[in-house]
Parts: structure tokens; sequence; C-alpha cells
């Protein structure tokens, strides 16, 4: 197990360099001087030049590269240059809404997904199962943002149930995870939907399979079967997706933090790069890469534990 | 033809035909602004009413399709155009050091969120349509490699490519003559679905303004100028956003319709 | 975890819908977030919306409709050339962290603002001081190097605010000024606490404290506002909105003018805009109205000219560019254009460029002229259009008080070089008293109205929704800021 | 007293009748064989005794073990007996076992399903029935870590952990090798002695139930032609499908005899290792050497087999000599030249035909563009009219219509579609053929008819061919030379009648042994 997690460590941090690179290099090619944005129509070049000096961004491109890895690595993303305050408290305050946001959604996914795919598969051609289909064809098929619009319209200005928007933070865990209910749905539905169908047709395949034979043979019946055989099994494909949509999750609610106006990394992303924030905007994404690696990893080792077939080769 | 595909096929021919209708004819022309009769409610002398400039939202839903489904087609297409080959090459080497490289870019590609890198795109680029394209197409590149790659592998341990590996047939000639045809089932499929994919991240790139500029209209951009309305004239928020589901489940169901159609690896259930 | 430390310090604010508890405090909204809070190095409107008049304080300072009334100097004395300004402070001020006010501390703002490596956003205000003198703890002078009748109206703006030496450094995250009110915490991204400073050297303000929230997305202002989650939106951005809040008995709409003159800019140095006859053409092609309707849902006053119609010298000149397609389709022929032409028109992201853009290009359609829309962000804009004047039209909105000597800078975005316009605005400079001063602002008016420069469309206005019961508020914006010194529930 | 009585049964599925009036008796601690082709209804027939028909199976009639008539048991008292009181074995046992599942938890589970017992006790008796079934590998490993044949008797063991009255066995033991499969046959007589269970074997090898069975029963298209006692059916065979099934696993085909002596193909002790996966990060990547210095040499127009068990590296000689992957030691040369990549007119004088009959063609092409992929080989292959007419040529040396040219395909049969695959390595008169398991996966009597075509294509001109399979019986048959492989090695080698006659390598000698013999039948040459 060990020599396949090295393994893979090396390939991991061979991808964050080249992700960087990458980063790094859009990044600094967007047009728009950060200076002149910052200081107004009414700066002279004087001012411009002198904040563009104190902001280090006339070093040459290679020095400012290797600074930003560098304090990377030790844990520093350097300070933004129009919060002028360190690009890692930032992270630290907007990380503590997208994560559990990001965990809310992917728990009420999971929750919807896995009964609604294990009762489809179960009862196949059934009405219950072409219910269940028409409603993820429909749940894949509603832009979210569109939904969340719908939820806020009817759930906070029409019942008041719920706050508009905003994030009261983690003083009142009661109102913060009441606030991040109404983004949490909206996130949730595709995803649900999705999972759902990937755990029906995972479930289908299995319960194709000769074992599932051989068990019906020894005496059990049709749901022992199903859910001490081909279960298992049917959850590696399953467990893919669900480290496919943490990290889309974490990443991918740009539009919802923007809907219910929550702090979230995305919408400090959207913000930076509007004002021409690269620090941040680097950072930001390099964090977002390196989780989204971090939890593909994880996901592997995961495999492992759940088929011997992989522990044998891992 | 089962119920998915014709209802599929259906939605999806009567968006089709309506970008196609938008070429020639529109109810209105969207260019002319009528702002004293705006927000008119659908019925009367506009079907679908109208929207906070008083153009006709039919005829902007008709030329919103248009840019919805160009911008997705062609993303599928630099995705496939470029995703297939890059599978069919790494499977023809597997295991090499270029299979690796090839899969290592995949999930590289895979670990940027698509939604932010889009942006970048975009602001990098300047909003537009062709932006929108790029941007939603390279992220099309790794699905369909990692597909490909998928399907052709299992196929290249079949005895009648090792037969046309007797005849002397080498590895790019034997993937196009054997290997493609017999994925091609599982590329319609896959397309219809990234198809549906792209008009989601075209709505979802033009909502946040960085889609398509007017004067052409998208779905999108409606929703989001809708968007204050809702209270006031909820229908001008409400029709773009029907159209889009509406369009997205119709390839879905063509998607499936197709799968079954296509290869009826009939599933018999074992009791 | 360092967010749990910083949180447990901070009072918690408990948000409750109804304002039966929280009489004394208070719920702002505003549109854009502050991206620091120093007041005298960003040109970011926002940090002066929150901390103008709240927590900083300059010599002088503007009054809700607009005026110039004392602020830290009590009283002043300006020589009889106009060169030197003797300002006596106001006695026992202290800044927030206790340290005292006095001459020492505006000498250094002052010279800090217009050192050579500022990165003061108006640096300009402070070019023409030679000299900052202490004669005693409160008595300072400052001497010009050319007469400038808009010192004192410089002195007020919110990048002239004076700061201490001692808290200089800090004060992007934890500013430090003499106002009513302290700041108290600033959760990036959400909202920003003041509370008021117990030991204010003037009138106490009725409100103990006030959080600052930031909406930027049309639905969500609105949301916020219906759900009772916020009591004052200052500049609601979705006008389309307000005639329910109107309609609502627990909301007032106050419908105000900004200082921003927003025009139809042309580029004066390119062809066919360098024709004035074309620059005519245009302006007769553009229906104010419907754009005010179309844009902005009937919020905005039309003007003729690059100035605020709220300012009692304003010169109605809206005769010079009446909508007329006909005489515009005449005019291009005349230019020999008759069948039009195309040229770009940048945007940046503001409603009233996005959506007044398209009916703008509209309307410009209808008489021949194709215009190809960009949407920029505002980095992008500078960069194009203010920079390097790469650009045939652009929409945007000037929002800084008295900006009409813009036209007297040739090598401004819409690049507009005339002599005589510039000989009366040096005159208007030396000049102090009213009467000189508000003929040579309306020839001024006049010259560059009947230049066509730009097409001046509408004076941007602002809306602010607030609860009923709240009083105080300014109708105006002046300058860019949410004064709560006057502010109260109900009484 | 009888175990089980199948009356009348008769199965349709979707309409399409699957099984028509069966009728069988079946008495305790006795083994009775179903045998037939393939799609002749047997192991429908397990399938409905165990209740376990697929979804839209409608069956009448009367199926009665110990007097309980199964297809009347509603699905849970069903449930209470599988396992019970009757046991099921399948043919793949590769797939058989739950991948994610120790084998002891698997045989355990069918002891807890049944009865109310400790887990512990349950695993207890779970590993002493796989000591019983002579698995000598610890419960708690996993399936993917054992072979087909342990696999097997994992199977097995969890058939009978509950001692049931009946055991059905559907083709258990196809998938595996000679030896093993006659281990496993040994292991179930002798289970069926120890319990006094009744065994319902079903498979398609005549050899395995003259072997075995003590009442056999034939059938074809879903119906019984005939059933009876092992030794009077044999001599009986009163229904000709019967002798017809008997007379072709028995087949000797006549060969011309070879031609000169002149060399064609000379392999000199060939190596060819296999990078396995690394143990240690840093040290050399430890290799399996599957042909370990193989040598052998086949003169034109000599027929010769190479016969070896799964795993012994026939596949690979087979790509080696080919020349679809390299070879790490010794040198391969047809007419003196070395086999590479690169070189047509060398390749164009070898040709292969592969066992899976489906899996040989691209379903996507016609038959017309399939067997003339070869072509390809040619500097000028023939054009329009002398293709068509080289087609036509192909298919009739095949016994093909013409008209085969425009179809897909799917649109033939197992025998039909190895006819198209020998045409294809005909259609460039190579030299050489190389006929890697080419008829293992054919019915009997079709296969009867594949070898017949082989032996006429050598009468029309001479053709030298590698016969590699693991049934013996079909290699004597057809072959003048035999080469035996062992784990990469050839043991022995020599003229085909004298191996099999007195084999003197011992791993030959069982192996001949292990393989079920038919026996002597009278009349059997004259039957076709």
């Amino acid at each position: 197990m060990i020599r396949f997690a090295l393994g893979r460590l090396a390939s991991l941090t061979a991808s964050l360099i080249v992700a960087s690179i990458v980063i790094f290099a859009v990044v600094e090619v967007i047009p728009g001087d950060p200076a002149a944005f910052m200081l107004g129509v009414n700066a002279r070049p004087d001012t411009i030049a002198a904040l563009r000096a104190e902001m280090g961004l006339d070093e040459p491109l290679v020095s400012r590269y290797a600074a930003w890895v560098g304090g990377m690595v030790q844990g520093n993303f350097g300070v933004s240059w129009t919060y002028k305050t360190p690009v890692a408290t930032l992270i630290a305050d907007r990380i503590w809404v997208s994560l559990p946001l990001a965990i809310y959604a992917l728990t009420l996914s999971t929750l919807v997904a896995f009964p609604a795919g294990i009762y489809a598969a179960s009862r196949r051609g059934g009405a219950g199962d072409t219910a269940i289909m028409g409603a993820t064809q429909l749940g894949v098929a509603i832009p979210n943002f569109w939904f969340a619009m719908i939820l806020v319209l009817i759930f906070a200005i029409n019942l008041r149930w719920f706050s508009a928007g905003g994030f009261p933070g983690w003083a009142d865990p009661w109102a913060a995870l009441k606030a991040l209910t109404l983004p949490a749905i909206a996130l949730a539905l595709p995803q649900a939907a999705i999972l759902a169908r990937v755990m029906r047709s995972s479930l289908l395949d299995m319960l194709g399979e000769d074992f599932i034979r051989t068990a019906r043979a020894k005496g059990l019946t049709r749901r022992q079967a199903l859910w001490r055989h081909a279960l298992r099994n049917a959850l590696i494909p399953v467990l893919t997706i669900i480290g496919l949509q943490f990290s889309f999750l974490l990443a991918g609610a740009i539009i919802i933090e923007q809907v219910f106006f929550l702090p979230g990394l995305g919408r400090l992303i959207f913000q930076a790069i509007s004002a021409r924030d690269l620090i941040v905007v680097e950072s930001v994404v390099m964090l977002l890469v390196f989780t989204v690696i971090m939890v593909n990893f994880i996901v592997d080792l995961t495999y492992a534990a759940v088929d011997p077939r992989l522990r044998a080769r891992a | 033809m089962s119920r998915n595909l014709i209802i599929g096929a259906g939605l999806t021919a009567f968006f089709t035909g309506l970008a196609a209708l938008s070429f020639l004819w529109t109810p209105y022309n969207i260019e002319v602004l009528d702002i004293p009769n705006r927000l008119l409610t659908p019925g009367g002398a506009h079907v679908l009413g109208t929207d906070h400039f008083g153009r006709d939202i039919l005829s902007m839903v008709m030329m919103g399709a248009r840019t919805s489904i160009a911008v997705a087609l062609v993303a599928v297409g630099i995705g496939m155009g470029l995703g297939v080959p890059l599978g069919l090459w790494a499977a023809a080497r597997r295991g090499s050091l270029l299979d690796d490289l090839i899969m290592r870019g995949n999930d590289l590609v895979f670990a940027f969120p698509s939604l932010v890198i889009a942006i970048l795109i975009t602001a990098v680029f300047g909003p537009s349509a062709i932006n929108a394209i790029i941007a939603i197409g390279i992220f099309n590149i790794p699905v369909f490699a990692r597909l490909t790659r998928g399907a052709a592998l299992p196929l290249w341990e079949r005895d009648f490519i090792l037969a046309a590996r007797v005849s002397g047939k080498g590895a790019a000639r034997i993937s196009v003559e054997h290997i493609l045809p017999n994925i091609a089932n599982l590329m319609i499929v896959q397309g219809t679905i990234q198809f549906s994919l792209g008009i989601l991240a075209e709505a979802a790139l033009s909502y946040i303004g960085l889609g398509a500029q007017p004067p052409t209209a998208s779905w999108g951009r409606m929703l989001a100028d809708a968007q204050t309305l809702v209270s006031i004239a909820p229908h001008v928020a409400l029709i773009p956003g029907f159209a889009i589901l509406l369009t997205v489940l119709g390839l879905n169901l063509l998607g499936d319709g197709l799968r079954d159609w296509l290869d009826p690896r009939l599933r018999v259930v074992r009791t | 975890m360092h967010h749990f430390k910083r949180l447990a310090a901070s009072t918690a604010v408990v948000l409750c819908a109804s304002g039966a508890l929280a009489q004394d405090s208070i719920t702002v909204a505003i549109q854009l977030e502050p991206p620091n809070l120093d007041p005298t190095s960003g040109a970011a409107q926002a940090i002066d919306s929150v901390l103008y008049a709240n927590v900083f304080e300059g010599l002088t300072r503007f009054d809700a409709d607009g005026a110039i009334i004392r602020g830290l100097a009590q009283s002043w004395d300006i020589s009889e050339d106009g060169l030197t300004y003797t300002f006596n402070l106001a006695a026992g001020v202290t800044f927030h962290d206790g340290t005292t006010m006095d001459a020492e501390d505006v000498k250094f703002s002052l010279d800090r603002a217009r050192a050579e490596d500022s990165t003061n956003a108006q640096k300009a205000l402070f070019a023409d001081i030679a000299e900052v003198t202490v004669i005693d703890p409160l008595i300072v002078q400052v001497t010009l190097s050319q007469p400038n009748g808009m010192f004192l109206f410089n002195m007020a703006w919110g990048d002239a605010v004076i700061v201490a030496p001692e808290s200089i450094d800090t004060i992007a995250t934890n500013p430090v000024g003499t106002g009513p009110f302290t700041f108290a915490d600033w959760v990036q991204g959400d909202r920003l606490e003041l509370t008021r400073n117990e030991n204010y050297w003037g009138a106490a303000p009725a409100l103990e404290s006030a959080t600052f929230r930031f909406i930027s997305d049309p639905t969500a202002a609105f949301a916020a506002m219906m759900a009772e989650d916020v009591d004052v939106f200052v500049g609601f951005p979705a006008p389309e909105n307000l005639p329910q809040f109107e309609a609502d008995p627990r909301f007032q709409v106050l419908n105000g003018n900004t200082e921003g003159e927003t025009i139809l800019a042309m580029n004066n140095k390119v062809a066919p805009f360098d024709n004035p006859l074309v620059r005519r053409a245009v302006t007769h092609a553009i229906d104010r109205q419907a754009i005010i309707d179309g844009a902005m849902f009937g919020q905005g006053t039309p003007i003729g000219t690059h100035f605020a119609p709220h300012n009692p010298d304003y010169v109605d000149l809206l005769a010079n560019s009446q909508f007329d397609p006909a005489l515009s389709r005449s005019l291009l022929a005349e230019a020999g254009l008759a069948d039009g032409f195309t040229t770009t028109l940048k945007l940046p992201p503001p409603s009233y460029a996005r959506r007044g853009g398209e009916i703008i290009a509209s309307q410009l359609r209808e008489v021949g002229i194709e215009t190809e829309i960009t949407n920029l962000e505002w980095a992008q804009w500078i960069e194009e259009v203010f920079t390097n004047k790469d650009f045939g039209l652009s929409i945007v909105s000037h929002t800084e008080p008295m900006d009409i000597n813009i036209y007297a800078n040739p090598d401004y975005y819409f690049q507009y070089d005339n002599a005589d316009f510039r000989a009366v605005l040096d005159e208007l400079n030396a000049t102090t008293d009213p009467a000189g001063r508000s003929a040579l602002l309306a020839q001024a008016q006049t010259i560059i109205s009947e230049d066509y420069v730009n097409a001046y469309l509408f004076q941007l206005g602002v809306a602010t929704v607030a609860r009923a019961e709240i009083t105080g508020l300014w109708v105006n914006q002046p300058t860019a800021a949410v004064d709560l010194t006057g502010v109260s529930w109900g009484n | 007293m009888t175990l089980l009585t199948i009356k009348d049964l008769s199965v349709q599925i979707g309409g399409t009748p699957v099984l028509q009036g069966i009728d069988l008796d079946m008495a305790a601690g006795q083994i009775t064989a179903i045998t037939g082709e393939s799609g002749s209804g047997k192991s429908m027939t397990a399938l409905a005794t165990m209740g376990l028909l697929p979804q839209g199976a409608v069956a009448q009639g009367q199926i009665l073990l110990d007097g309980t008539d199964i297809l009347q048991t509603p699905e849970p008292a069903l449930c209470r007996m599988r396992g019970n009181a009757m046991g099921m074995v399948f043919q793949e046992p590769m797939t058989a076992l739950n991948p994610v599942q120790t084998i002891g938890a698997q045989v355990a589970e069918t002891i807890l399903i049944h009865e109310q017992v400790t887990k512990a006790e349950a695993h207890a008796r779970a590993a002493a029935m796989l000591e019983r079934v002579g698995l000598k590998v610890a419960p708690t490993r996993y399936p993917h870590e054992l072979s087909g044949g342990q696999r097997q008797r994992v199977v097995i063991a969890m058939a009978i952990a509950m001692r049931p009255k009946l055991l059905i066995a559907d083709e258990p033991t196809t998938a595996l090798d000679v030896t093993t499969q006659a281990r496993i046959l040994d292991l179930l007589q002798g289970l069926v002695d120890e319990f006094g269970m009744g065994l319902l074997l079903i498979t398609h090898d005549l050899a395995v139930v003259a072997d075995v069975a003590d009442r056999i029963a034939v059938m074809q298209h879903g119906r019984i032609v005939e059933e009876g006692a092992t030794p009077d059916l044999l001599r009986a065979m009163r229904h000709p499908y019967t002798r017809a099934l008997f007379a072709a696993s028995a087949r000797a085909v006549d060969l011309p005899p070879v031609p000169t002596d002149a060399p064609l193909l000379a392999v000199r002790n060939v190596v060819r290792d296999y990078p396995t996966k690394r143990l240690s990060l840093f040290g050399p990547r430890p290799t399996f050497r599957a042909l370990n210095n193989v040598s052998l040499t086949i003169n034109r127009g000599e027929r010769v087999g190479l016969v070896g068990e799964s795993g012994c590296g026939k596949s690979t000689l087979t790509r080696a000599i080919l020349g679809l992957e390299p070879v790490q030691g010794g040198t391969i040369t047809v007419d003196d030249a070395p086999v590479s990549q690169g070189d047509h007119a060398l390749r164009r004088k070898m040709q292969v035909v592969f066992q899976d009959p489906y899996g040989s063609f691209n379903p996507r092409h016609r038959v017309d563009r399939l067997i003339t992929e070869p072509f390809h080989l040619l500097d000028n292959p023939p054009k329009g009219e002398d293709r068509a007419k080289a087609i036509a040529k192909a298919l009739k040396d095949v016994g093909l219509p013409p008209d085969a040219a425009g179809k897909y395909i799917h649109e033939f049969s197992g025998g039909q579609r190895q006819r198209l695959a020998i045409a294809r390595a005909l259609i460039v008169e190579p030299d050489l053929i190389i006929f890697d398991e080419a008829v293992s996966a054919l019915d009997v009597s079709v296969r009867a008819q594949v070898l017949d075509l082989i032996a006429d294509l050598c009468r029309k001109r001479p053709l030298a061919y590698l016969f590699i399979s693991h049934d013996l019986s079909v290699v004597r048959s057809i072959t003048d030379r035999v080469l035996v492989m062992q784990a990469g090695k050839i043991v022995e080698s020599g003229v085909t009648e004298t191996v099999f006659a007195n084999p003197q390598h011992p791993y030959t000698q069982s192996l001949i042994a292990a393989a079920p013999q038919l026996p002597e039948l009278a009349y059997a040459a004259d039957a076709l």
C-alpha cells in the first residue's frame, strides 16, 4: 500500500508543479494593470508607477513566480493587493463558508441519491424506477442558478423561512447552517440526480454478474443478494463520482455564492479577477487544484480499502 | 424506438428547428427596442410577452437557441476533434510513457475548476461567444480522451485486432479502420450528453456576463437581465429557464434513447 | 483556528428582524465592498462610503446638499492674494487610539498626500500646496503656489482626511480617525462593523453601532430588503424594484442625485468623431428619456452639458441636443457619411452602461450608425479606453464632484483640445467671489455643449431604500458617503 | 426411492419454446448426466430445477424434489430450499465468487442463511468444508488470489455446505484444464458417495459423460431424445442424433503424407520474459519467463501439434512466431529469414486462425472486406474483377456460398465463422497457418466438419500448420508430429502416434491419463 501511495505522491507533485506554471502564466497574461485599476481615473502616471513598484509588479516574471511558489510552500500566500491582508487569512475566512457548503451539499446529495438509486435498481422497469429516472432527468437538466433564483423567490421572499443570503458566521452554528441550507439544496439537486443515475446503472451492472446468481443459488433472496453482494461492488464507481462532485462543489459554487452573496472561495476568485488582484487569484486557484488532486488521491486510497483486488496490486 | 428516444429527438428537433428558423424569420426584430410596452405578459401581440427592453421574448428565445446550440455544438466538436484522437493514440501506445503523459494531462485538466478557468479565459480574451466555446471546449477534451481510451483498450486485446496486426497494419491504421467504428456508438451517446452539459455551461457563463455579448441573444443573459424582475414580471425569468431546461432534457433523453437503440446490450438481469 | 479566535472576541451583533430591540443599531447595505480601509490610498468609492464622516474627518466636509462646511477646522481666513490659508482647529480632538489630533497631524496628512512617492489617488488636489507650517498646536497655515478657488472644496474630499502618523501603518485593516464612530470588526466579503466613539469631540451620534453589508447582486439586494435582513440600502442596484418598495408601508424610498454625469464619450481625435458635425449627428440620434426609462427605469435627470443639475450654477442646455433622428441623418449626409459608418462601443460593467449601451446601439442603428459592443471589466476599460484611448464610443459616469475641468485636459480619454475653454477654466481657478465663478461656469458649460464634445445623457440617480422609521439619511450623494452622524430610528 | 422427478416440463421465454415435455427421474446417490450441443436446453433444465429461471420465463409441468413440486413452491420457501435441499455449481469459476469478500465468509454465508448458528461456528464449519473439498488455502484469502480450479472448489464447498440432497453441476469443468478437470470430477464422485446425494451433471463433453455418469440423457432442441443407464445407452444408441454425436467426437481424420522435409519455420532456443509488478522501489523489475529457450522446426507441408495446459506459454509462442511480440533471446526464422514487424513479403507466408469465432472479426465490416484484409501484405493486391474472383474462390474453398461476401459476421454460426477465418488465412496462400485453439469453442459435430475441411485443404495444396490445443483427442487426429509444452518449456516431442501410445515424460503421461477416454465404439466409424 505504501508503495502505491508513494508512487501516486510523486506524480501528484509533478502535476502540482505543472498546474502552478499554467496558472501563473494564464493569470499574468490578463490585460488591465492592477495598479491603474486601484488608483482610478484621476490618478497621475507617477502615482501609478509608485504603486506598481510597491506591489513588485515590475520585477521579472520568473522571480515573481519563484517568490510566489516559494511562499506557498511555507504556507504564506503573500499579501492581497486590494484587501491589503495576507491571502492566507482571506482564504481561511472564505474556506469556512465554501467547505461546509460543499460538505452540506454533498451529504444532501448522497442521502437522496443512494436510496433513490438502490430503489430504482431493485425495481428495474417498474413504476418507481421510471418515476425516479424521470426525476433525475429533470434534476440534471435544471440550471442550478435558475433553481436557486426560484428557491430565493419562494422560501426567502414569500415564505421568509430562510434569509435571502449572506452568512452570519459560525458564532451561532444554527443560523449559519440555516443560511447555507438554500444554497446547499440548489447545489445538491444536479449532483443528487447524477449520483442516483450512476448508482442505479452501477448496481444494475453488478446484479447482472455471475456471483449474484451464485448467491441466489445459495438461498439468498433477491433483496439479500442486492444488499450483501451487489451494493458493495457497486460502490466503487460511485466513489469516483462522489470524489469528482466534491471537488466540483468546492470550486463550482461561484454562481450560487453570487446569487446568495455568500463570502465563499468562488466569489473571492470572481471579485479578485475583476479587481485584477492577481496574487489572490493565483493562490486560490492553486489551492483549489491542490484540493481536487488531494481528493482524487484519497478516493484512490479508499478504492484499495473497498476492493481487495486493488489492495493486492497496491 | 424507446419512449426516451422519441421525446428526446422531438424536443431536440423542436429547439434546433427554432434556431434554424431564426435565421430566416422571427416574429419581431430583436434589435429594435420598444421601451413603452415592455414587460407585457404573454398573450396578445406577443405570444410569450416582452422583456425589460420591450423586445419580443419568443424572438429572443429563438435567437438565444441559435447561440446556445451553436456554442455547445462547436465546444463538443472541439472536445471530440481533439479528445478522440488523443484517446486512440493513448490506447494504441498503452502502457508507454506517452499513454501516461496523456492520462496525467487529462487528470490535470480535470483538476482545474472548470468555471474558474472559463472566467479566467474570458477575462484574458474578453467575454464573447467564441471564448465561451474555447472555455467549454477545453473541458470536453479530457472527457472524450478518457472515454475513447477506456473503450479502445479492451478492443486492442480482441482477436480481430491481432488478425489485423498479423496482416501488417500499423497502430494508426488499425485505430481508424477497426477501433473507431466499434466505439462510434459510445461517442454519439457521450456526444449528446456533453452537448447538453455544454448548453448548461454556456447558460452559466452568459448568466455571469461572460458568454455571447449583445446584440446577440443568449438564454443565460436573458435570465441574468430578468433576475431583478422576478417579482414584478416572473415570466421574463421563467421562460428562458424553461427553454434551457427543455433543451437539456431533450438532449439527455436523446442520449439515453440512442444508447439503448444503438447497442442494445440487453442487460438480462439474473432472477 | 484563527477565525474562531477573532469571532469570540468581537461582540456578536444579533441581527433580529424586528427593529424594536435594536433601536440604536442599524444595518446598512451598499453595493461594493471596500477593498481596504485607507481612504488616502485607493480610488474605490466604497472606502469613502463607509468611512467618510463616520470614522475619518477632514479640515472641511460636504453637507447633505453638497455645500462645504466646517470640519476639524472650526474657522479659517484667506489672505488677499488667495495664496495663504490659516486654519483654526477644534480643541480637545482625539484619535480613536487616544492620541491627540493637532496641527502636526494636519501637516503630516497633507505632506504625506503630496509627497513624491505618495499613492494618493487624487494627488492633483494637493498639487498647488507649496508649504504647510504649524503655527501652534491648534493653528496651521497652508501656502499655495498659485491661487485656487477650489482649495476649500478640495480639502473636503475623502482623500484629504486627517490621519495620524502613529496609526498610519495598519490603517488599511484597522482605520484610526477622529470621527463619531470607531472601527470595530471587518469580516471580509460579508460585513463591517462600527461602534459609537464615546469621547467624540462634536455632537454624539444617535446610533450606538452600525453594520455595513455588501450586496451587488440585484436579486439578492431585493431579497435582503424584503426579508428585512437589511435596514437601509444606499444605492439600490435594481431601480425596477423601487415601485414595490414605494408601495410597501414598511419602507421609504429616497430618490436623489449623484455627482455622476453619465455621458456617451466620443473619441474626438479619431475619425469620424473628429468632425463636430458627426458628433452633433450622434447627439441628436439619442433619445435620453428612452434610455432613462429603459436602462434606469425612470431614475435619473437628463443633462445638456457636463454639470450636475442640482448645482445652483447648472445651465439648462438640453435644447442643443434634442432627439431629432431626421436632423441627425441630414447632418451625417452633410458630413459625407450619408450611408452611416461602423464604430466600437466599449462598455464598463455597471448596468447604466450595459443596458444603456444596448438602447443607444439600437437608436444609433436607426440613423445608420452600426456599433460593435464589447463589454469590459473596469481594469480592461481603464487600460483600453482610458489609458490607450483605443475606442470610438464609450458610456461612463464621472462621479467626482465639480469635474468639468477634465475638458481642459487635452489628453483626457475623449481627447478634447480647446484653448478658449482652457482660458475660461484658468480664470475660474483664479476667482474666488461666487458671482464671478458662476458666470464663468455658465460660459464653460455652454462651450462644451455647443462643441458637442460628448453626448451628455443624464445625471446618475441614486435610490436609497430604508425602513420607514429611519430619519437623517442623505438623499443626494454630493460625494460618495453614507453619513450616519445624523441618522436615527424614529424620534 | 426417486430423489427427483421431472414430469412433462416445458418452458417458454417471451413466447419462444425452450424446453418441451422433459421427463426425467433421478435416484439419490446416483450421477445423472444431461448432454447435448449448445442451445439444446441443458442449462435451462438445471435452472428450472433450482427455480432460477430468468425473468419472463413461463414453466409448466412438475419438478418434484423429495415430493415437493418446485414450480408450485412460493419464492420465500424456495429460498429456504436453495443451498439447503439442493445446491448448484456453475461453469465460469473466475466470475462465480464475490471479488470483495473472503472465500471463508462466502461459504459461511450459506450456513448462516439456513441455520441459527453463531458466526464463529459457521466459519469453523466453512473452513472444515473447504478442507473437505481439498482446498489447502486459508479461508481469509480473496477469490482473485486463487486459480480457476481452486475457485471451483470454493463454489462446490458453498453448494454442499448444508449437505443438500441434490447437487446440480452445470458444465463444472469446461473452463478448466484437463488435469484439474479430472481432479474436480473425482471430488464430485467422492462427495456423491460420502453424502449420498444425487448429482445432476450437465456437460457437452461426451468423454466426461461416458466416464463418470451412471445414467445419461441426450438433449436436442429442448427435448430429451434418448435416456438410459450409461452402458445400455452407449451400446444401444437407438436415436440417430446420439449416434452422430458420439461418432463426431471420436472422429479420426486421414491426412495426406508429408511431401518433403524442406525446413520452413525454425525456432531456436527462444526466450520471452514479461515484466511483472515491481517489488522493491529501486531494484530491477522481476520478470516472468513465459518461454524458456524453446526450439522447434516445421517443414513445408508438415502438420505439427502443440499441446499444453492454459498458461504454459502456447499463445505467447504463437505471438512470437507471428512477430507480434519481441523475444528476449534466440531466433525465429521462416525460410532462414528472421521474422520482423515490417517485412511484408516474409509475413505473407504465415497466417493465423484464432479460437473465439465471435471475437476474430470486426462486426462493422462486411465479409468481403474482412477476408481480404491480408491483401494489405501484398505489394499489388488484386483489384476490381480479380479481387471478386479471389473472394469467390476463397469462399468456395471453405465450402461457403459466394453470396456470403455481402453479409455481416453476425449473420453466421460459430462453425461458419471459423470457415471464414480459414478463408481469410488462405487468401494470400501462406505456407504456414497457426491454428490457436481454433476448434475449442465449437460443438462436437461442427468441430468434426472443420477438421475435415482442414484435411481437404492439405490434400489440395501442400500446407504446413501448427495446431495448438489443450484438447488431446483433436491434436491426436489432425497432426503428424506433436510437441508437449509445460511452463514455457517443450518437455517432449515426436510422431503423434508414438507419443500418445507410450509417452516418455511424466507430465505427458499425467496429461494423457487425465483426459477422459471415449470407449472404443464398434460401429462409430461408418455412422457419418
